[in-house]
């Protein structure tokens, strides 16, 4: 099934509130990997009673905000190499125990942003042919975390679906997305099959149907 | 919030139910987690599958278990107990004896979502080859065997496929540790534990010392709170060092 | 005695020529040992193939050894610098995509005597089909591909065989050593310098402080002397802190 | 080639001899590890200007001589779980990591005691069919050692040869020996060739020969 754009605005959810969306769904006590992106403006949107343990892929646990300028340690960032802090309890690793947390499904869950999602969970958010190809710790994040949830925009700048029936871009890892939280929807796979979970206010399953290239269950 | 401590080891092991498998910290005496190994003797599962180097010395820890007629399976380099050989051979235990650093490594690859990989050690070994009685029956004669490990040539060299082990639950034993689960151990006590703590689904961690979460340095933590779900205190009835009789090789 | 401790950098580094496979600390600037590799380049060898996480996004370290054309092949998992790729689409350097905690995990498997293992990470991808072009043609045509990996299902799930790094050569940065070769990292610097220290046949190690032998205390040691060869002063005049541009996933 | 018990009696090396003669082959730098028995005399004999860094399994690195009586320290042992001490220097790591030291041919020499040894370098030093079967690091340290010295008796009580053409033994590791220290000689073993390199003082190759039960080469 293939679907061209649909060029009418809609209004769902903007960036920070895709980020608090799914902020509301952490658990006290979950270990978090954030990728680029939507996925970090998630921290700020954690309810109060929540604490989560941020992982970095460089061997932070426990990640706090970025440093304050002029505050800045050259021997303490996060993946994408910007000066953070630590919070009280944080702990250092190598990069091997750090990949050893993601793969070994000590990561609760990571949260990362997409090119496109298949509805049955393939993830392609690594590589656009043409472009310059690298990798970091995505195929380790999405092989290993308990969950892999997709916060993104619904469709892409042309309009075009980004959860698909089957990825065009190479892939990440096949069948690893748990959740899509987009501007519109908040989507559970479970066993392959993509459901509905909720709209996002004022939108209706039409408005989402006709912005997503596969089908979907309404749950 | 995220607090881990738990006053009642009894109700932290309670989850454990019997058939578990359970990896278990310590060598010999050295890291042992008593308490914990005490605690479980009292919650009175049976059916266990034990993971650790040493059965021990005596009739505390795993020796206890053993005697109490706890365990299906033992998984270890060097049990030492002499009275775990004769359970083994009157078909009461099962007995997957394997390397010492292959134990470890294996423990590791658990933790670490390493499905198997290849080491030289035990190639072309009665350990490796099949051969090696996994149990008897009570009759005497041998139930089963370790099956046959994967042989594959690298180099100019041979190597054993592994597999990881993931265990059920851990046991482990540290020094110190914080309500977050952070970890320190203290000299060779550490040996076995961060590998056991890594390779549980859940684990529940003993401490010598429950010091303020912050007390412990970033850089000075031995095994994060992430791979520990639960800290108790240590007994003070518990034996800090038990009477080892034979040297391991 | 053992001293480990070497005045001149050059002479340390003397034994690598060209031709050699070099594992590098660092994630970014973060750990990396840049007095090491400006004497590498001082060193004039080419051909070399270096292991490392990234290439970085300037023109120090890996990237000044990039622009001085002294490398053949890259194994990375993010390079970030743009001049990597246009050498890279121009045939003139090979490039080994790999997921970052592969190769964390391949540097330590090499270091630990791990021939191979299997992983989950980059199943079904292009990175483990054998369709990543390894390294170009001067006219832009693919001249060879990463070869296919091998894929094994384990349980449910589907895992890629990976084969552990033995490097000829590793240089890594510490934040304190002695002359035993003992190390300790700062922070997050940590990142791959153990991992690559244990891959390397022979380590050099490149120190911000020199302490006493003894100032460790045996539990605060992140990387134990036998894995250490030598260990040189970090050089005042190296950058600490490079401009990055991007970031990585 | 099987041989039968020679009952005259020779006068090589002591035990303390055997340690002694093998001392003196460790190099400075060396990291070496010892398993029980005559390695164990071993340390004592190390020349003044040579520094060897002892490995303990249960992850020392630097070990010192055995804790004074009362004196010991419950939390370190070395790998026969007897209270030592520790060099200045020394370094704790976990057993992963200490038979990552074994495995990855950072261990220059592991010095072992033997059942058997045949003249291709196999050993058999871990079960006597019959007794109890364990194991410990022995498989590791035989895999892992950049060279396996075996210091031992040339002969077994009964005065049957321990240097033998096929190990009846179980095999601890196949061709890993590379040198054997006894009371009576020493051999190399160079691909999968033994030869004797050295003569006990007072003793002759006619000696060694009719107590060992493999041919050798004289180097």
């Amino acid at each position: 099934m293939t679907q061209t754009a649909v060029s009418e605005q809609v209004s769902g959810r903007s960036r920070e509130g895709i980020a608090q969306r799914l902020a509301a769904d952490l658990r006290d006590g979950f270990v978090v990997n954030l990728g680029v992106g939507i996925p970090l403006l998630v921290p700020k949107h954690v309810p109060p009673d929540v604490e989560v343990i941020l992982h970095a892929e460089n061997g932070v646990l426990g990640m706090g905000p970025l440093a304050a300028p002029g505050h800045e340690d050259p021997d303490l960032t996060d993946a994408g190499k910007q000066p953070v802090t630590l919070i009280t309890g944080a702990a250092i690793v190598d990069s091997a125990v750090s990949f050893a947390v993601v793969r070994g499904g000590h990561l609760d869950v990571t949260v990362l942003g997409a090119l496109q999602v298949s509805g049955r969970g393939d993830l392609a958010n690594w590589y656009v042919p043409g472009q310059n190809p690298a990798v970091g710790g995505a195929m380790d994040l999405v092989a290993g975390a308990r969950e892999v949830w997709v916060a993104m925009e619904h469709v892409d700048r042309a309009g075009r679906p980004k959860i698909v029936e089957r990825c065009t871009f190479p892939l990440t890892g096949r069948g690893v997305v748990t959740r899509i939280y987009t501007d519109l929807a908040v989507f559970h796979i479970v066993t392959g099959e993509l459901r509905l979970a909720e709209c996002a206010p004022g939108i209706t399953p039409e408005v989402i149907r006709a912005r997503t290239g596969v089908p979907f269950v309404e749950a | 919030m995220i607090d881990k401590f738990r006053e009642d080891a009894l109700a932290a092991l309670a989850p454990i139910l019997s058939g578990a498998t359970i990896a278990v910290g310590g060598f010999g005496s050295s890291g042992r987690p008593d308490t914990l190994l005490d605690t479980l003797c009292d919650l009175d599962r049976r059916d266990l599958h034990v993971i650790v180097n040493n059965v021990g010395g005596d009739f505390t820890g795993i020796g206890r278990l053993l005697v109490e007629g706890r365990l299906r399976r033992v998984t270890a380099s060097f049990p030492v107990l002499p009275d775990f050989y004769t359970e083994y051979f009157a078909g009461r235990v099962e007995f997957e004896l394997i390397p010492q650093g292959t134990l470890a490594e294996r423990l590791r690859a658990g933790g670490a979502g390493i499905a198997a990989f290849y080491t030289p050690s035990g190639a072309g070994t009665m350990l490796s080859d099949g051969t090696f009685p996994l149990g008897y029956r009570a009759d005497g004669e041998v139930a089963a065997s370790i099956p046959a490990k994967e042989h594959r040539v690298f180099g100019d060299r041979e190597y054993v496929l592994e597999h990881g082990i993931v265990a059920d639950f851990a046991l482990v034993k540290a020094y110190q540790g914080d309500r977050k689960g952070n970890l320190r151990f203290r000299l060779s006590a550490r040996n076995f534990n961060p590998l056991a703590a890594m390779s549980g689904r859940h684990t529940v961690a003993e401490l010598e010392h429950l010091v303020a979460t912050g007390d412990l340095a970033p850089d000075d933590i031995h095994l994060p709170g992430v791979f520990v779900d639960e800290v108790v205190l240590r007994s003070e009835l518990s034996p800090r060092m038990g009477v080892m009789t034979r040297r391991s090789a």
